[in-house]
C-alpha cells in the first residue's frame, strides 16, 4: 500500500503539470454537494426574477400568437404559394438542431468514456429537452388542420383510412416523439441519485416532500447502483443511434423530396453535422454566463471544458463548411441545369445575403478557433458561439425557404416576406426555451454532482492500484 | 451502540458508517469474506468494481431491454406494413405496395423498437431496483443522509442467517466503522 | 343494438336545407322553376318576398354538424307543386345568349334546381363553335353580384317599382316632345321592332346608341354603303395582317365568333389546308399579336402611316388606279419603318390577290379603316376573304348628335337604357355635366354608378339571364335570349320599358319576343295557340336560333370617292409621346369593374390582377426615368434588369394632354412600342362599390371623340410616389428551360421530332427507368389532357370556365400580392428573345396528374391519392394543410387555402374570429353544387372536372342498370376549360381508348410532356408551336426561336 | 429521526398504476363504443310534422317506395314527395284526418301556397360527400342495403352508421348487397343463406361489371 501512495502522488503531480484538472483542486465531494444544492435551495436572486419575467412574458406573447394563428388561418403568416414552408419549418429544425448537443454529450461522451462530460451534461440534456419542445411547437402548429391533425395517429376510425407511412413528415413525428421521451427518462434516471441528496438535505416539509417523490427513495446501495449504471448504459447505448438518426429524418422531409436544393443525398450527414454544431454552440451560450453569474461553477466546469467544447465545434463547423463545399460541386458536377440554378442563386440571387451570412457565421468565424487564445478566452467562445447560433439558423432559412422560391416554373417563382406573426413567434419560442432553463437552474442540480464525485482523486476505490 | 428507528419495531439490521471510498471497499470484501449474504454498501456515486467484491452477478437488464426492443419493432410492423401494403393497399406515388415498399417502414420501424427499448430499460430498472419506495428503515438513521453527501455505510441486514445485534456490530467496529447503529423500522 | 333516440320537439329555427334540391314552394321559388311562364308574376313592389326568396336560395349551403351526441336538427323541405322536367339536383341546359357589341354569344346555360350557375357556348349555333370568352364566363356572376341595384330610385329616394311604371304610363299617353333614348349598342330585332314603334308615337325622339369600344361604323357606311356589315372569312385566308387589330381576342367586336374560322387555319398537321401566316403591327402586346409569325412594333397613331406605305408598295406591285389616287389624297407623316419589311409583308400579300386578309382595328380613324378597305380591294378579297353582310340594325344616331340636342336644349326627357355614359363617353362632350341640365334622366342600368348619380330615376335592370331578349348574331343568325329565372331584385328589362313607353300596360317579355319571332320566321297564323307556330317556336328556344336567318348576303360596291373624302379631311399625326387607350382584359370597358372573378384573371400579357398599369417599352421607360423592379428594389431600366420583377411596386406617373392630368402606375412591358403608352379603359372608377373602390386608374379623361384609340402630344412626368401591385407571375424569361417549345414550319418539316431534342436535361438523359415496377392503373379509362401551344393565346377564357365550374375563391388584391391567389387553372407568359421585340409565349398550366405523383407520396395522411384511372385525387375533408405536396410539386399548381376565403370579407381577413362568418346568399347561388367549397386550411387544385367524370360514369351505369356497364360506353362529356377554349386547343379524354382524340394528340410528333426528366409521367402532354415565317422577312431569322437557335440543344 | 413518508405510501405506487391503467383502458373502450357513428347516429328517430306510417303505406297498402321517392331511379337525390304527391290520394282518402293538418295547409285548396310541410331529416350525410341513389338502386343495390326494413317501421329512424368505413366495407365486397333487379325495392327480400347471398352477388358482379370506387374520387369531389 505504502509504495503505491507515493506512486500515486507522483502521478498526481505529473497530471498537475500535464493537463488542467477537472475538477479545481481542493475540492471535496462535501464542497460539490453543498455548493451545487445551494444553488437550488438559497433564495432566488434579484437578476432570475428580471430574466424570468421577461422570458416568461415572451412566452405569453407565443401563445398569443398561435392562439391567433390557429383561430384565424396560416395566412397569418408570410407563407405563400411557392413558398409553403418558411419560418415555421425553418425554425421547427433550427431547434431540433439545438436539441442535438445534450443528448450527444451525455450518450456518445458517456460511451466514449469521456470523462470531462460530467459536469456538463446535466445543463446540456435540459436544454435538449426545452429545445425539442420548442421545435415541437413548430410541426404541430404550421398545418392548416390542427383540429383535425389526430388524422396522424394511427388509430382504428370509422372513416377506414390509414396513415401514409411513406411520407417523411410521418418519419419524422415519430422520430421527434421518440427522441423527446428517450431524452427525458435518460434525463430522469441521470437525475434520481441526485434528487436524493437534495432531498436528504431538505429542510423544509415541501421540499421534502417533492423531492423525496422525485427521488423514488432513492438509497444508493449496490444493489441499486449496479443495476443503475446497467440501465444508464443501456440508455446511454439507445440514445446514440437515436441522437444520429433524429436529425437524419428531419432531413428526409427535404431530401426525399424532389425540389432542387432539398432533394439531396448529402442531407442526413450534413444535418448531424449541423445540428451537433449549433446545439455545443447553444451550450456554450448558455454555460458561460451561468458560469458568470455561480462563480464557483467555474471549479466545475472549467477552462478546459470549454476548450474541449470549443474543439468539436471546430471540427462540426468544417464538416458543415465542407457540406456547403459539396453541394456546390455536386450541383455543378451533376451537370443537371435545373440543380445549378437553384445553388447559383442561393450565392447571387434575391436571398445572397442570407447565404453570405450563413457562410460568415458557420465556417469562417470558427475558423478562429485554431488558435488556443479564442479557445480558452470565454468572451470570445461566447461571440463565437453567438456567431454560431444566428448561422444555424440562417442555413435552416437558406435551405427551407429560399430553395422554394425558385424551383422548376420560372412562371412560379415568388419571395418570401415575414410577417410581425412569424417574428413574435419565433421570439416567443425563444422566451420559452429561457423560461424553462431558469426553471431548471432553479429548482434542479445544474451539474450531475454524483457524476462528478466519482471523477475526484478520492473517490478512487482502491489508491494503490493503476486504474 | 445507538439505536435508529422504533426499538420495538422490527429489527432491520446494523449499520456502520466509513471514511472513504477505500474504507467502504475494503470492509465490504472483508464481510463477504466473514461469510456474511445479505448486506449492503452504500455511496455517493456507484464504486468501480464493487460488484465483484460483494459478488452480485451481472445485471440481467440487458437481455429483458432486448425482448422490449422486439416488441417495438414488431408493434411497427404491424402498425404500417399490415395496413398499408396488405389491408387496405392504395396507388401512392405510383410506388409499389408489396414487399419493396419496406425501405420506407425503416426510420419508423427503428424509432419504435428505440422507444419501447427505453421504456423497458426504464421500467426494468425500477422494477428491479425496487423503486418507488418512499418508506424505508434505512431513512431512520439520521447519519444515513450523508449517504447521498460524502457518507459511505455498510449494513448488514438481521434477515442474514449469521447474523447476531452484537456481533454483527462489534465486526463492523473492527473493520473500522464508526457510529455503528441498529437499525429498526419505525 | 337498436335505440330509439325520440328527437326533442321542434322550435321554430329558421329550416336548413341540405341541398337546393329539396326546396320550398314559396311563390317565387314555383316562378323560378317555371321560367318558361313567367308571365303575371308578382315582380313589382314587394321587395320582402325577393328577399327571403334569396333567403331561400341561400339556404342551399351545407349544414354545419355540431359536435357532440345530440344531433342539430335538420329538415327537408319538399315542393309543394311538383315542377315539370326538373329532376332535383339534376342539371337542367337551356340555350340562351349573351348580347355582346357586335350582336350576341351564343350560349348554353347549366341550371341547377333553377339557378344558372354556369354557362357554355352553343355549340349547335352556326356563329359558334360551342366556346365562349372569359366574359361571358363571368357574366353568371354578375348575375348573383349582391352590389347589384335593388331599388327603383326618384331623386335618390326609393319608391315602389309601381311608381316607375304609372310614370312610364303617364310619358306614353301625355307623348311628350323631347324624349331622347341613349342604348348600348345591340343587335336585337326586338329592340329596333319596339323603337320603330317609339318613333311613330313620339315623332322627333332622338335615338342614340354609344359603345366605348364598340368598332367605328363611319368608314364601313362610306365605303359601302349604308346597311352593309363586313364579315370576314378567315378559313380562306393564307395570308393575314393585322393592323392593330385584334381580332383574335374578345376585344373585337364579335369575339371569339372568327376563331372558328381561324384556328383550323393554323395547324401544321391539317392536309388540304395550309397553315396561314400571320402579321401584326401593333403598339403593345396583343393576343393576337403573341400568335403572329411576324410582329412590328408600331405607334398606333402611325398605324395609318404604315398603312399608307404598305399601299404605295402594294401600288408598285399592282398598279391598283383607285388605290393609287387615295394615297394621293392621304396625309403623309414622317415616321421611319423598317422599309424592307413592309416591302416584303406587302410582296407577301400581294402574291395572294383573293387569298389574303388585311384588317384594320375598329378604333382607328375612319380614313386608316377606308385604306384598308381599299387595300383589299386592290388585293381583290373584297367577296372572297371578306363578305357583305345586310346589316338590318337600323342607323342610330351617334353620341355627337344627341351631345347637340342636349346642348341646344332639345331634350327633356332622356332614357339611358344600360350603359354608364357619365361615365365613359369622350371627355370633350363632358357628359356629367350635360345630364343635369336634361330635367329628367331616366337611367335603368345593373349597377348604382356614376351615371345614376346625375339621373332623376335609377331602375335597375334585369340581367340577360333574368329577362326575356333577342339578338342577331354578327352573321345575322336570329337568337334567343331565354331568362333562367326570376329578376332576384326585380329589375326591369330593356324591352319592356321601351313596350310600356309604346303603351304597353302589362308587357311579358316573352310575348313581345315572340311577336318578333312571328314576323321574322314568317309564320303563317299570329295564334299564339297555334301548334305549328308553338312547335317552331319550342324548336327556336331548344336551338336557341332559327335556322337560316343569317343575314342576306350582299356584293361590296366599293365606293372610292368617298373613301378619298375621308382621306383628305384626315390630317397628319403630331409626334411626341402617345396614349393609347386598351379594352382591359379583365373589365372590358369598365362594366365589368365589380366582377371579382375577372379583376382577380391575370392580364394575359402583365399578369397584373386588379389593376389597369401603363405600359411603356424598356428604351422609353429608360428616357422617363421609369425603374423597372429588381428583388424589391426599384432600379433603372437597363438591359440587364428587367428580366425580373419581384416584390410588385411601380412608379407613378402622370400623364398630361390638354390640361388634363391623370395618374397611372407605369411598368415595363417587352415588345412595346417606343414613344407610346398603353393604359386599358375602364378602371378607377368611383363608387361602385366598397370593396372595388378606387382600383386602377381612370383613363377616359384623357380619351376625346374625334380619336377613341389614341391621344397624341402627351406629356408624361413622374410623380416621385409608387404604386403596389398584384402580379400573379412574376418573372418573364424562361431562363433557357424549354417548358414551352416551338419551332418553324421548316424546321418541323426538316425534323418532325424536333420537340424530343429539347429541354435542359429531358433531351439528354438516357430514357428514364424506375428500380421498382409501379403499380398498374387498371381502369379501362384513363384520363388524360393534350394542349395545343399552336393554337393557345392566353385569352384566359379556360381560367374563369374553371373557376365557375370549381368554386374557386376570390382571393381579392392584398392577397394575391402575397402570392396566394388560388387558380386552379393558369396561363403561364413568357417572353423569348430581346426585351425590345420579344415573343410572347402562353402556356395553360394544371395540375398535370402525374401517374407517380411527388405530391402523393409525402402526405402524411393519404388525403391526395392516385385512382385507378390515373387521376391524382385531392379529398379535402382528409387534409390536415401540411402544404408538403405543394412544396413537392414541380408546378406548383397545388392551391392552399390559407384563409376562409369562401366564408370571411376579402378585407378582413386577418380579423379571424372577429370577421362576420359566411357569404352573401346570393353568391350561394353561383355555387357549383357537384364540387365541395373548400374551407381554410386545406390543399387544392385542378381534378380534371371529376365531378363531370363521375356524373358521366355514373350516367353509364344508370343506362346499363342489370347489364355489364362496360358494354356501354362512357357518355361524351367535356372539362370546363376544355369547353371554353374558344380556339379548341385543350382536348381531354380517355387515353386508354386508341381512337379517342386525345391518344393520337399525345402520339402526334409535336407531343411533349413538361420536366419528362424527373420521371413522374404526367397526363398533360402539350403540343409544340409551329411558326410560320416568311423567309424573305428581315426578321424571319428570329422567329420560331423560344428555344434558342440551337433550338434547345444545350 | 422517523422517516419521513408513512409506511403505507410503500404501497401506493402500485395502487396509483393499477388505478391508471384500469382508468385508461375504460375511457379508451368508452370512446370507441359512444364516439362513433353506430351509436351515435343509428336509432335516431326524430319526431315528424305528420305522422306518416310507411308500415301502413308500403307493408299494408303495397305501395311501392317509387311511388312517393320518384327520382330515386334518375337522380342522385332521393326526393321527399312533393304535397301534390300526398294530396293526389289523400283528397278522396281521409281528406279530413287531423294528421294531415300541416298537409292541407301546405295544399291550401289546391292553390299550392301555404306553408311548406318541414320534414326532419334523418340519414344525412356531410355535404362533401356525393351519394348517388340512381347509380345504386339501377345496379341491384336495395334500398334495405342503407336504410334497413323501411317498409316495417312505423316511424323512421336510422338503421344503418352510414360512416366511411361502412360505405368502404360494402365497396369493397359488393357481393354482399347485389341483389336481382327485380328485387331492389323488395324490403323484405333475402337470400336464403349468406352463402347464396355471396353466390348470386359474385355472379351479378362479373355480369354487370360491378366495380365500386375505393379511391377518394368516387364520393368526394
Amino acid at each position: 500500500m505504502a509504495e503505491g501512495t507515493v506512486i500515486s502522488v507522483e502521478e498526481s503531480a505529473r497530471a498537475a503539470v500535464e493537463r488542467q484538472p477537472l475538477v479545481a483542486p481542493g475540492r471535496t465531494m462535501g464542497w460539490i454537494s453543498d455548493y451545487v444544492s445551494s444553488i437550488v435551495e438559497s433564495q432566488s436572486p434579484r437578476w432570475w426574477w428580471v430574466a424570468i419575467s421577461i422570458t416568461g412574458s415572451l412566452t405569453l406573447l407565443l401563445l398569443a400568437c398561435l392562439t391567433y394563428l390557429v383561430a384565424t388561418g396560416v395566412g397569418v403568416w408570410g407563407n405563400n404559394h411557392p413558398v409553403g414552408w418558411a419560418w415555421d419549418i425553418t425554425n421547427f429544425v433550427f431547434w431540433i438542431g439545438i436539441g442535438h448537443a445534450g443528448t450527444l454529450i451525455s450518450a456518445i461522451l458517456f460511451l466514449t468514456r469521456q470523462k470531462w462530460r460530467t459536469s456538463i451534461n446535466r445543463a446540456a440534456e435540459a436544454m435538449t429537452l426545452f429545445a425539442v419542445i420548442c421545435a415541437a411547437i413548430y410541426p404541430t402548429m404550421h398545418v392548416g388542420r390542427v383540429w383535425m391533425s389526430w388524422f396522424l395517429i394511427p388509430v382504428p376510425n370509422a372513416n377506414g383510412i390509414w396513415q401514409n407511412f411513406r411520407s417523411p413528415l410521418m418519419w419524422d413525428g415519430f422520430a421527434v416523439l421518440t427522441y423527446f421521451l428517450v431524452s427525458v427518462l435518460f434525463w430522469y434516471t441521470g437525475l434520481i441519485p441526485d434528487l436524493a441528496t437534495l432531498r436528504d438535505r431538505a429542510t423544509t416539509k415541501v421540499r421534502k416532500f417533492f423531492y423525496g417523490i422525485l427521488a423514488l427513495g432513492w438509497r444508493g446501495g449496490n444493489r441499486q447502483w449496479r443495476h443503475y449504471e446497467m440501465a444508464y448504459l443501456l440508455l446511454a447505448g439507445l440514445s446514440t443511434p437515436l441522437v444520429l438518426s433524429v436529425h437524419s429524418v428531419v432531413s428526409f422531409d427535404f431530401a426525399a423530396s424532389v425540389i432542387p436544393g432539398w432533394h439531396t443525398t448529402i442531407f442526413p450527414p450534413y444535418f448531424v453535422a449541423g445540428a451537433i454544431f449549433g446545439g455545443f454552440a447553444m451550450v456554450l451560450t448558455i454555460l458561460i454566463p451561468a458560469r458568470a453569474v455561480y462563480r464557483p461553477l467555474g471549479d466545475l466546469i472549467t477552462v478546459s471544458h470549454i476548450d474541449k467544447m470549443c474543439k468539436v465545434l471546430l471540427f462540426t463547423g468544417s464538416i458543415v463548411g465542407y457540406a456547403y463545399l459539396m453541394e456546390m460541386f455536386m450541383a455543378w458536377y451533376s451537370g443537371n441545369p435545373f440543380e445549378r440554378a437553384t445553388f447559383w442563386y442561393r450565392v447571387t440571387g434575391p436571398y445572397w445575403w442570407a447565404y453570405a451570412l450563413m457562410i460568415l457565421c458557420n465556417v469562417a468565424m470558427p475558423q478562429l478557433l485554431w488558435f488556443r487564445f479564442f479557445r480558452t478566452h470565454v468572451i470570445w467562445v461566447f461571440v463565437i458561439a453567438m456567431f454560431a447560433n444566428v448561422g444555424m439558423w440562417f442555413e435552416r432559412f437558406v435551405i427551407v425557404a429560399t430553395s422554394l422560391t425558385r424551383d422548376f416554373l420560372p412562371s412560379s417563382w415568388g419571395m418570401f416576406h415575414p410577417t410581425w406573426v412569424d417574428i413574435a413567434t419565433f421570439a416567443g419560442t425563444l422566451g420559452l426555451f429561457g423560461t424553462l432553463f431558469l426553471l431548471f437552474i432553479r429548482f434542479l442540480p445544474m451539474v450531475c454532482m454524483f457524476e462528478v464525485k466519482a471523477v475526484l482523486p478520492s473517490a478512487n476505490p482502491n489508491p494503490g492500484g493503476k486504474h | 451502540m445507538e439505536n435508529a428507528g422504533n426499538p420495538s419495531a422490527p429489527l432491520y439490521g446494523v449499520g456502520a458508517e466509513f471514511a472513504t471510498a477505500a474504507d467502504l471497499t475494503r470492509a465490504a470484501r472483508e464481510i463477504r469474506g466473514a461469510g456474511y449474504e445479505s448486506f449492503d454498501v452504500f455511496s455517493p456515486f456507484p464504486i468501480h468494481g464493487m460488484d465483484k467484491i460483494v459478488g452480485a452477478r451481472r445485471s440481467p437488464l440487458g437481455r429483458i431491454v432486448f425482448i422490449g426492443g422486439l416488441t417495438g419493432f414488431l408493434t411497427a410492423v404491424a402498425v404500417q406494413y399490415l395496413p398499408s401494403a396488405v389491408i387496405y393497399p392504395l396507388i401512392v406515388h405510383g410506388k409499389p405496395t408489396g414487399f419493396f415498399a419496406i425501405p420506407a417502414y425503416f426510420p419508423i420501424l427503428f424509432e419504435t423498437t428505440v422507444l419501447f427499448s427505453a421504456f423497458t430499460a426504464f421500467v426494468g430498472l425500477l422494477m428491479m431496483i425496487g423503486l418507488p419506495r418512499f418508506n424505508h428503515p434505512l431513512f431512520n438513521w439520521e447519519r444515513f443522509k450523508g449517504v447521498s453527501g460524502e457518507g459511505f455505510f455498510a449494513v448488514i441486514e438481521s434477515r442474514d442467517p449469521r447474523f447476531s445485534t452484537e456481533e454483527a456490530g462489534r465486526f463492523l467496529e473492527s473493520l473500522g466503522g464508526s457510529n455503528v447503529t441498529v437499525i429498526h423500522e419505525d | 343494438m337498436k335505440r330509439k333516440l325520440p328527437h326533442p320537439p321542434r322550435e321554430n329555427h329558421p329550416a336548413l336545407w341540405r341541398s337546393f334540391a329539396e326546396l320550398e314552394n314559396t311563390p317565387e321559388f314555383a316562378h323560378v322553376i317555371e321560367r318558361e311562364f313567367p308571365g303575371g308574376t308578382a315582380r313589382n313592389g314587394s321587395g320582402l318576398t325577393k328577399r327571403d326568396f334569396v333567403k331561400l336560395m341561400g339556404a342551399s349551403v351545407a349544414l354545419t354538424a355540431l359536435t357532440g351526441c345530440r344531433r342539430p336538427e335538420a329538415q327537408l323541405v319538399p315542393f309543394t307543386k311538383g315542377v315539370e322536367w326538373s329532376v332535383p339536383g339534376k342539371f337542367l341546359y337551356y340555350a340562351t345568349a349573351m348580347p355582346i357589341r357586335g350582336g350576341a354569344m351564343p350560349l348554353v346555360a347549366s341550371t341547377v334546381d333553377g339557378r344558372p350557375t354556369k354557362l357554355e357556348g352553343n355549340p349547335l349555333h352556326p356563329a359558334s363553335n360551342g366556346a365562349t370568352d372569359a366574359f361571358a364566363q363571368a357574366s353568371v356572376l354578375d348575375l348573383y353580384d349582391p352590389h347589384r341595384s335593388r331599388a327603383v330610385k326618384r331623386g335618390g329616394r326609393d319608391v315602389l317599382a309601381g311608381e316607375f311604371e304609372a310614370y312610364l304610363a303617364q310619358i306614353s299617353e301625355k307623348r311628350p316632345d323631347g324624349l331622347a333614348f341613349l342604348v348600348e349598342r345591340k343587335n336585337s330585332p326586338t329592340r329596333d321592332r319596339l323603337r320603330g314603334e317609339l318613333e311613330q308615337r313620339f315623332p322627333g325622339l332622338i335615338w342614340s346608341e354609344y359603345e366605348p369600344l364598340g368598332d367605328d361604323r363611319e368608314a364601313v357606311t362610306a365605303a359601302f354603303g349604308p346597311g352593309v356589315r363586313l364579315v370576314p372569312k378567315f378559313e380562306r385566308a393564307d395570308v393575314i395582317l393585322a393592323l392593330d387589330s385584334d381580332f383574335l381576342s374578345s376585344a373585337s367586336e364579335y369575339g371569339p365568333a372568327y376563331a372558328a374560322g381561324f384556328y383550323p387555319r393554323r395547324n401544321p398537321d391539317q392536309l388540304g389546308a395550309p397553315m396561314n401566316r400571320l402579321y401584326v403591327v401593333e403598339n403593345h402586346f396583343t393576343c393576337t399579336g403573341g400568335m403572329a409569325d411576324h410582329r412590328y412594333r408600331c405607334k398606333a397613331s402611325l398605324v395609318g402611316e404604315f398603312a399608307r406605305r404598305l399601299a404605295t408598295r402594294i401600288v408598285d406591285l399592282t398598279n391598283h388606279s383607285g388605290l393609287a389616287t387615295l394615297l394621293g389624297a392621304a396625309p403623309q407623316t414622317k415616321a421611319d419603318f423598317d422599309e424592307k419589311w413592309i416591302a416584303e409583308c406587302a410582296a407577301d400579300l400581294a402574291r395572294n390577290p383573293g387569298r389574303s386578309l388585311v384588317l384594320a382595328g375598329g378604333q382607328q380613324p375612319a380614313w386608316v379603316q377606308g385604306l384598308v378597305f381599299s387595300i383589299n380591294e386592290a388585293l381583290g378579297n373584297h367577296g372572297m376573304t371578306i363578305l357583305g353582310v345586310a346589316d338590318e340594325a337600323p342607323p342610330a344616331a351617334p353620341l355627337g348628335r344627341l351631345v347637340e340636342a342636349i346642348r341646344g336644349g332639345a331634350v327633356k326627357t332622356l332614357f339611358i337604357l344600360g350603359g354608364n355614359p357619365a361615365y365613359n363617353a369622350p371627355a370633350n362632350f363632358a357628359l356629367r355635366d350635360l345630364l343635369t341640365r336634361v330635367p329628367e334622366v331616366v337611367r335603368v342600368g345593373l349597377f348604382e354608378d356614376e351615371t345614376s348619380a346625375v339621373s332623376e330615376w335609377h331602375v335597375p335592370a334585369a340581367h340577360y339571364l333574368e329577362a326575356w331578349g333577342d339578338a342577331r348574331t354578327f352573321e345575322g343568325t336570329y337568337t334567343a335570349i331565354q331568362p333562367m329565372l326570376m329578376p332576384l331584385w326585380g329589375g326591369v328589362s330593356e324591352l319592356e320599358v321601351l313596350a310600356r313607353l309604346g303603351g304597353n300596360a302589362q308587357p311579358s317579355g316573352l310575348e313581345l319576343v315572340q311577336q318578333t319571332y312571328r314576323i321574322l320566321s314568317g309564320a303563317a297564323s299570329t295564334d299564339p295557340k297555334d301548334a305549328v307556330f308553338l312547335q317552331g317556336w319550342s324548336e327556336f328556344l331548344r336551338n336557341g336560333f332559327l335556322p337560316g336567318s343569317q343575314a342576306t348576303a350582299k356584293d361590296l360596291a366599293f365606293r372610292a370617292t368617298e373613301v378619298v373624302r375621308l382621306a383628305e379631311a384626315a390630317a397628319p399625326v403630331e409626334a411626341g409621346i402617345e396614349l393609347v387607350f386598351l379594352q382591359s382584359s379583365s373589365v372590358d370597358d369598365g362594366r365589368y369593374a365589380n366582377n371579382s372573378w375577372l379583376q382577380e384573371t391575370p392580364d394575359f400579357e402583365t399578369k397584373v390582377t386588379w389593376d389597369n398599369v401603363a405600359l411603356v417599352s424598356p428604351a422609353t421607360a429608360e428616357r422617363l426615368g421609369i425603374r423597372a423592379n429588381n428583388f424589391g428594389l426599384l432600379q433603372k431600366v437597363t438591359a440587364l434588369n428587367h428580366e425580373v420583377d419581384f416584390d410588385m411596386v411601380a412608379d407613378l406617373i402622370t400623364l398630361n394632354a390638354g390640361g388634363v392630368a391623370i395618374e397611372a402606375a407605369a411598368i415595363v412591358a417587352p415588345g412595346h412600342a417606343d414613344d407610346s403608352i398603353s393604359l386599358a379603359l375602364g378602371y378607377g372608377r368611383k363608387g361602385v362599390s366598397a370593396l372595388f373602390e378606387n382600383v386602377g386608374f381612370d383613363a377616359y379623361p384623357l380619351r376625346t371623340s374625334e380619336s377613341p384609340r389614341f391621344r397624341t402630344a402627351i406629356s408624361v412626368s413622374g410623380t416621385g410616389r409608387t404604386y403596389p401591385l398584384a402580379r400573379t407571375q412574376e418573372h418573364k424569361s424562361m431562363e433557357g428551360r424549354d417548358l414551352f417549345r416551338e419551332a418553324t414550319r421548316e424546321r418541323y418539316k426538316k425534323n418532325p421530332k424536333f420537340v424530343q431534342s429539347m429541354g435542359l436535361v429531358d433531351a439528354h438523359n438516357p430514357p428514364t427507368t424506375s428500380l421498382y415496377e409501379h403499380p398498374r392503373l387498371t381502369a379501362p379509362e384513363q384520363w388524360g389532357m393534350a394542349i395545343d401551344l399552336n393554337t393557345c393565346i392566353g385569352c384566359s377564357a379556360c381560367a374563369v370556365a374553371c373557376q365557375a365550374e370549381n368554386n374557386v375563391p376570390v382571393v381579392g388584391k392584398a392577397e394575391v400580392r402575397r402570392n396566394r391567389d388560388m387558380a386552379w387553372m393558369r396561363i403561364d407568359r413568357y417572353f423569348a428573345g430581346s426585351p425590345e421585340n420579344p415573343e410572347m409565349l402562353a402556356q395553360a398550366m394544371l395540375c398535370q396528374h402525374c401517374e407517380n405523383a411527388p405530391c402523393e407520396s409525402v402526405c402524411p395522411v393519404n388525403a391526395t391519392v392516385h385512382s385507378e384511372e390515373g387521376l391524382n385525387l385531392m379529398a379535402y375533408n382528409r387534409c390536415i394543410g401540411t402544404r408538403y405536396c405543394a412544396n413537392n410539386c414541380p408546378w406548383k399548381v397545388r392551391r392552399f387555402n390559407y384563409f376562409d376565403y369562401n366564408q370571411r370579407p376579402l378585407e378582413e381577413l386577418y380579423w379571424g374570429p372577429l370577421a362576420p362568418k359566411g357569404m352573401a346568399d346570393s353568391l350561394k347561388m353561383v355555387k357549383n353544387p357537384n364540387v365541395t367549397v373548400r374551407m381554410r386550411g386545406v390543399m387544392e387544385k385542378c381534378t380534371f372536372c371529376i365531378q363531370r367524370i363521375e356524373e358521366a360514369k355514373i350516367s353509364r351505369m344508370v343506362q346499363a342498370g342489370p347489364r355489364n356497364k362496360y358494354d356501354v360506353p362512357v357518355p361524351k362529356f367535356q372539362t370546363a376549360c376544355q369547353q371554353a377554349c374558344p380556339s379548341d386547343a385543350i382536348v381531354f379524354g380517355n387515353i386508354a381508348d386508341p381512337k379517342d382524340r386525345v391518344t393520337r394528340l399525345r402520339q402526334s410528333d409535336r407531343g411533349y410532356v413538361t420536366l419528362k426528366y424527373l420521371n413522374t409521367q404526367p397526363r398533360v402532354t402539350y403540343l409544340a408551336r409551329i411558326k410560320n415565317p416568311n423567309p424573305a422577312m428581315p426578321d424571319a431569322a428570329m422567329v420560331g426561336m423560344a428555344n434558342g437557335p440551337a433550338g434547345g440543344h444545350h | 429521526m422517523a422517516n419521513f413518508f408513512p409506511k403505507w405510501t410503500n404501497q401506493l405506487p402500485w395502487k396509483v398504476g393499477v388505478c391508471l391503467s384500469v382508468l385508461t383502458v375504460s375511457i379508451a373502450s368508452a370512446v370507441t363504443y359512444y364516439f362513433t357513428p353506430k351509436y351515435t347516429k343509428v336509432g335516431y328517430q326524430p319526431t315528424q310534422p305528420v305522422p306518416f306510417s310507411h308500415a301502413l303505406h308500403v307493408d299494408q297498402l303495397g305501395m311501392d317506395c317509387r311511388t312517393c321517392h320518384s327520382f330515386v331511379e334518375v337522380a342522385s337525390h332521393s326526393n321527399v314527395p312533393s304535397v301534390q304527391t300526398c294530396m293526389s290520394c289523400h283528397t278522396q282518402i281521409k281528406p279530413d284526418s287531423p294528421k294531415l293538418a300541416p298537409v292541407r295547409a301546405a295544399w291550401n285548396e289546391g292553390k299550392m301556397d301555404g306553408p311548406p310541410v318541414n320534414w326532419v331529416r334523418i340519414h344525412r350525410l356531410p355535404d362533401y360527400v356525393y351519394f348517388n341513389h340512381a347509380a345504386h338502386v339501377n345496379r341491384g343495390v336495395s334500398c334495405f342495403s342503407c336504410h334497413g326494413n323501411v317498409n316495417t317501421m312505423e316511424v323512421v329512424y336510422q338503421h344503418e352508421p352510414q360512416s366511411m368505413s361502412w360505405c368502404l366495407d360494402c365497396h369493397r365486397q359488393p357481393e354482399n348487397a347485389l341483389r336481382p333487379p327485380a328485387e331492389v325495392f323488395n324490403l323484405n327480400w333475402k337470400a336464403t343463406s349468406a352463402h347464396e347471398q355471396f353466390q348470386l352477388g359474385s355472379k351479378f358482379k362479373a355480369e354487370w361489371g360491378v366495380n365500386p370506387p375505393t379511391d377518394c374520387g368516387g364520393c368526394h369531389r
